[in-house]
């Protein structure tokens, strides 16, 4: 077999929109899933039974259930009921888009509560009593002492769970979308060159998964940036003279 | 030390951890501008009468009462008592001060950060005035350059120094001390000593628990001595210091020549 | 005789699929023992999953694949494939008495399914692409559904699976719209052999002959479609 | 309830595959995963380019294509050096073998990050004060680190593992018949998607309330002062 | 106190945080059975000092001799001295009790296992022999009844005691205690004097990092006085405390009455 470079060069720029496409997804849901995670996840770490069993629930039924069954109850399932091709949501989840959009947030949402949940359990009691001593607010404490520690300790997790997400984004070709994978077998499936194509189709998921991946080291560093302080150069040495 | 109206007073707090009793029924009255100093040998339940003021500790049963308003109480899970207004718990927590026995800096925040982050986020200061309040607390304990540290970059006794300002940032009505010199030398002790003194001359008043004897002679109006979960005995520093009545006070007190 | 190792994907009713007791079954199956009782080798079918066949079989896991397997050049140029089997046809699917004609202009405007990567979806793409919505999936069985929920107006597909598929209860309802369409390129399905191995080839393509003459086939035919497909 | 038609018993055999894959790869990717850590936050500038190029690929290429290449890669490499001593006949890389493989290889490159951030959140103190009694390096790490470690990784590691038994449908492409798998193949055979997506989510969903119910004993275990009472 | 073998030799210690130098030259040596007390204001350097000792913090140049023999060092990254043979780093160490400042409790072992862990895994002590020394230490200690507690439920100073416990198990011949009775009341820190004389009588070296003038005048040898980085003063008790020729060490002294 040889290796066919035309074929990549021709439908390079199908590829992207396809990648485009991808990303898109991953992004929308990306930030929908923190949305929901993060309350999701304070509601799991509250005493009070009532408020942590419905979180509970969510949690494991996301993370419980393979992705591939979610969009397809999704996409497919809901729609073989009268009743929901009737109702005013068909609009929506008529689009294999949207379809993807629900199944990724909602999974996404799951894996990151989950995550988030950890952070917050493992920052010292002592720091929150801090924040207590103060008089601080539940809401206030949560938005300043307890989500940017919680963060920090999630953070490495966090990038293992967007880069997860964009792998497994290719779930939405399975609904007819043309996303990266589906462009791909798309393609390859008129050019008979499957492994050039699914070779640069891997290409781009592997530069993707590493910009994901650089961007993750750099949040790092910025927000556990206390672990590797090192002292300024002494303005005091000089001003001491 | 104009007026002597009521600051805190606690009445027969008890509070437990399982099957171990803690306190038996402590119970306490500052007047504005006292400070009280709480002595007691280790493990005796002084950072717990602490942290029961303002609930960082549930007590089992007891009131809490500071100028003049009560604590709102209600029973809560496990026999203790919890907060029945939330609101009320916390602007009564933003008018305490509290100095931890081991700090609890808050470690991903800079120096600067911890001392202004209370004061922006509870009292709803600005950030100017907030900074301009911490660079001179700053100054104060002799940290200033540190600023820009975090807390995992100090030693010890500048660490608690930072908690201190941190307390002192939000300007508060009343303050409690968890032994808030064991990390600093004499000079340093001094130091926290003479700031003290300003504060009870502001007519702020201060329970500190500590162990050091000179400390607590040179500072306070009041002296505890608890024992047992309870008050073994309580006066001026005079009495408690050179005439105690209890036989126990007397061997502690004998102790420290 | 011979020891052969024939793969299938199981995967692909009524052509090749499982049973209750996890037995392979279907056309393929039973024409794989046809050819085999023929050679008078010794065979055993194994299970595929359909991604992995073409490596497996160049790896020298099994010798045969007869799994419903179209000759197109691509493979061909991976594999060799004996003599065809049988050959599959294709027919527009709708909902029984929807208003569907199969003409270009009645067919404007129409959202129309097909299987990703086969003959069906290539000629959606190729003849129609300009004047229907086309969609494509990843498995047949997912276009029919999207067929029952209305996403879809019609869908082309093989025409013997989809012969099938209208014999259960989720099918019942569908019809065949106007004639089979005729392609350029006539879909031919063989039997997937490895590059070089013309011994083996040789004898599934007599063993293939003779079962078309003594009747055989045609038996294994008339069990699944009231018509022939080879 | 829902009728499975017979092949319930094709879906519990899945699940056996899918268990033994996923806790045999849970295994063997945690310490995976604590080399990789312990490359990445090494002093030595080789070891955690090591690790670095390790999650970065590992985590940036679907996991299908490592399986493929431990799995079809493997075989050729075998059969390569076996054919240079005159040997041409098929040697199979066991499948579960080349499955865990692959599937631990993937699991250890995340579980790298998860054990990186969780041993940064030990306090420095905990090392110093196990090193300053003369522990070494290793004694320090399994007795005083780690038994702190898991409290912090636990969710990202469950996570993981909830990733990882899905994943085991990867290696159906070598020839283990997972849930989906199997699921699948049922649903070729009876066209009802629903019936046996939906029971495969139940068996998932049971499988996590005993991966989720070992988690949290697990949490319970490794933070031990929480519960003593006076 | 028989015979006088150095146990312990600094030689010319230097250490920086980034731009920050802390100790800037230390030497110092102490024989069988000396009680070297380490005093200096806060951030003046003496935990940094003690955690050069076993090497903690990797100094940027000095050498290090325990009984005779050197801890062999070589250049590493930024100009920090590393060991040269982890070996002989981790037999060294075995051989040094260091009580940190903020103690280091392993917080997921009971106060038990604390305490038996390094003589088990370090000096391979069995089960039994480890747990009855650490009876006997958490009895003399006053806190045997809490062996099953975990470090989160001590007191501060009971958490300080099991840190001195911790390191008295081990039986070190050379002690380094960084500030080891800050948390501790009078009653407590006489005791604990009680027993660094007995340790120094059966001829074990210590360093004490103290801010307790009181007991460094009751238990020392030797006083030290760190200022910026370097010895201002070194001397007997008498001739530190009561007659200082340092301006810097008389001004700290007269500020502790
Ligand atoms: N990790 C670090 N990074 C940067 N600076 C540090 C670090 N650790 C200590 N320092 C600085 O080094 C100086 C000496 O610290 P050290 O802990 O030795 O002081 P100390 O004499 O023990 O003080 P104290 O009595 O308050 O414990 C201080 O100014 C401190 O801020
Ligand atoms: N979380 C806890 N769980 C169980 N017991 C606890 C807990 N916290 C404190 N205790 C116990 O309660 C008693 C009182 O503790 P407390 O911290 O109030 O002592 P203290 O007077 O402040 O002592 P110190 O001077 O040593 O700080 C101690 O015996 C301690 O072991
Ligand atoms: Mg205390
Ligand atoms: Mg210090």
């Amino acid at each position: 077999m040889s290796w066919d470079w035309d074929v990549i060069i021709k439908y390079y720029p199908k590829l992207l929109d396809g990648a485009l496409l991808t990303l898109e997804l991953v992004l929308i849901s990306g930030f929908i899933g923190v949305a929901l995670a993060v309350p999701t996840a304070l509601a799991r770490v509250s005493p009070n039974r009532l408020i942590s069993t419905l979180p509970f629930c969510f949690i494991y039924f996301f993370r419980g259930t393979p992705l591939l069954i979610q969009i397809f109850l999704i996409y497919y399932g809901a729609s073989q009921f009268e009743a929901i091709r009737e109702s005013s949501l068909w609009p929506i989840l008529k689009e294999p888009y949207w379809c993807a959009i629900i199944a990724f947030s909602l999974n996404t949402a799951a894996y990151s509560a989950e995550l988030f949940r950890g952070a917050i359990q493992a920052i010292p009691r002592g720091e929150l009593e801090a924040a207590d001593a103060f008089g601080m607010s539940w809401f206030k404490k949560t938005r300043r002492i307890v989500l940017p520690r919680a963060f920090g300790i999630a953070l490495p997790g966090y990038g293992n769970e967007v880069v997860l997400m964009l792998k497994s984004s290719a779930l939405a070709s399975t609904i007819t979308l043309l996303d990266l994978t589906g462009m791909a077998r798309t393609i390859q499936a008129r050019t008979y060159t499957p492994v050039e194509l699914f070779t640069a189709a891997g290409v781009i998921y592997l530069v993707m998964a590493a910009l994901v991946i650089g961007l993750f080291r750099m949040m790092e560093s910025y927000f556990n940036r206390y672990q590797y302080y090192k002292p300024p150069i002494d303005p005091l040495g000089v001003e001491k003279q | 030390m104009s007026d002597s109206s009521i600051a805190l007073e606690l009445v027969d707090i008890h509070k437990s951890y399982g099957n171990l009793e803690v306190l038996k029924g402590v119970s306490l009255q500052a007047k504005d501008g006292d400070v009280i100093s709480i002595l007691g040998s280790s493990g005796s339940g002084k950072s717990t009468l602490l942290r029961c003021i303002n609930l960082l500790e549930k007590p089992a049963s007891g009131r809490v009462v500071i100028s003049g308003e009560e604590l709102l109480l209600k029973p809560g899970k496990n026999d203790e008592l919890e907060a029945a207004n939330r609101k009320q718990l916390e602007s009564m927590r933003s008018r305490i001060g509290f100095v931890f026995q081991n700090f609890n800096l808050w470690p991903h925040k800079t120096i600067l950060n911890n001392i202004i982050e209370a004061p922006m986020q509870v009292l709803g200061h600005s950030k100017e005035q907030a900074v301009k309040r911490a660079e001179t607390l700053l100054k104060k304990v002799g940290l200033y350059e540190k600023k820009d540290a975090y807390p995992g970059n100090l030693s010890g006794g500048q660490q608690q120094r930072i908690a201190i300002a941190r307390a002192l940032a939000m300007d508060p009505q009343v303050l409690l001390f968890d032994e808030p010199t064991s990390a600093l030398d004499p000079e340093l002790v001094n130091e926290v000593l003479s700031v003290m003194r300003e504060l009870a001359e502001e007519g702020r008043t201060m329970l500190i628990v500590t162990h050091e004897m000179r400390f607590a002679r040179e500072v306070s109006s009041q002296v505890v001595f608890l024992h047992q979960g309870q008050i073994e005995e309580i006066g001026p520093p005079e009495q408690v210091f050179d005439n105690p009545k209890s036989q126990r006070v007397r061997d502690f007190m004998s102790s420290h020549v | 005789g011979d020891k052969i190792r024939i793969a299938t994907e199981g995967a692909y009713a009524p052509f090749n699929m499982k049973n209750e007791q996890g037995e392979l079954i279907g056309f393929d199956v039973e024409i794989a023992k046809a050819l085999c009782a023929e050679m008078k080798a010794d065979c055993t079918i194994v299970e595929q999953d359909w991604d992995g066949m073409i490596p497996a079989l160049r790896g020298k896991k099994f010798d045969a694949i007869i799994a419903s397997m179209s000759i197109t050049e691509e493979r061909l140029r991976a594999i060799d494939f004996t003599d065809p089997y049988y050959t599959n046809a294709l027919a527009f699917v709708a909902a029984q008495g929807a208003e569907f004609k199969t003409d270009k202009a009645s067919l404007k405007g129409k959202t129309l399914g097909a299987q990703r990567a086969t003959i069906a979806g290539q000629y959606l793409e190729d003849e129609l692409g300009d004047i229907v919505d086309v969609k494509l999936y990843d498995t047949q069985d997912n276009a029919y559904l999207d067929l029952a929920s209305g996403r879809l107006d019609g869908l082309v597909s093989d025409k013997f699976p989809a012969y099938d598929w209208m014999r259960t209860d989720a099918g019942k309802s569908y019809e065949f719209k106007g004639d089979e369409i005729k392609t350029a390129t006539v879909d031919k399905i063989g039997i997937g052999i490895r590059k070089g191995d013309n011994e083996l080839k040789e004898k599934f393509n007599k063993a293939l002959k003779a079962i078309v003459q003594d009747g055989t086939y045609g038996k294994i035919n008339a069990k699944y479609f009231p018509f022939s497909i080879y | 309830m829902i009728d499975l038609h017979g092949f319930g018993h094709l879906l519990l055999a899945g699940t056996w595959v899918t268990v033994k894959l996923a806790v045999v790869s849970l295994i063997v990717g945690l310490i995976f995963g604590l080399l990789g850590a312990a490359a990445k936050l090494s002093d030595y500038k080789i070891l955690r380019g090591i690790g670095t190029a390790y999650t970065t690929l590992v985590r940036g290429i679907p996991e299908l294509l490592i399986v493929f290449a431990i799995y079809f890669g493997g075989s050729a490499i075998v059969m390569a050096i076996a054919s240079w001593f005159g040997y041409d006949e098929y040697i199979e890389i066991n499948p579960f073998m080349a499955g865990v493989t692959a599937l631990s290889i993937a699991f250890g490159a995340y579980a790298t990050e998860v054990f990186r951030m969780a041993i940064l959140s030990i306090p420095k103190g905990q090392w110093e004060s196990a090193q300053a009694m003369g522990m070494t390096p290793s004694k320090t790490f399994f007795r005083i680190i780690l038994p702190q470690v898991w409290r912090v990784a636990l969710p990202g590691l469950g996570n993981l593992f909830q990733v990882l038994l899905k994943d085991t449908a990867l290696v159906s492409v070598v020839g283990l018949q997972d849930i989906i798998r199997q699921a699948s193949t049922a649903v070729a055979a009876t066209k009802e998607p629903f019936t046996f997506y939906l029971a495969a989510a139940c068996i998932y969903l049971i499988l996590t309330a005993i991966a989720t119910g070992t988690t949290h004993w697990f949490e319970r275990l490794s933070n031990p002062q929480a519960r003593y009472k006076g």
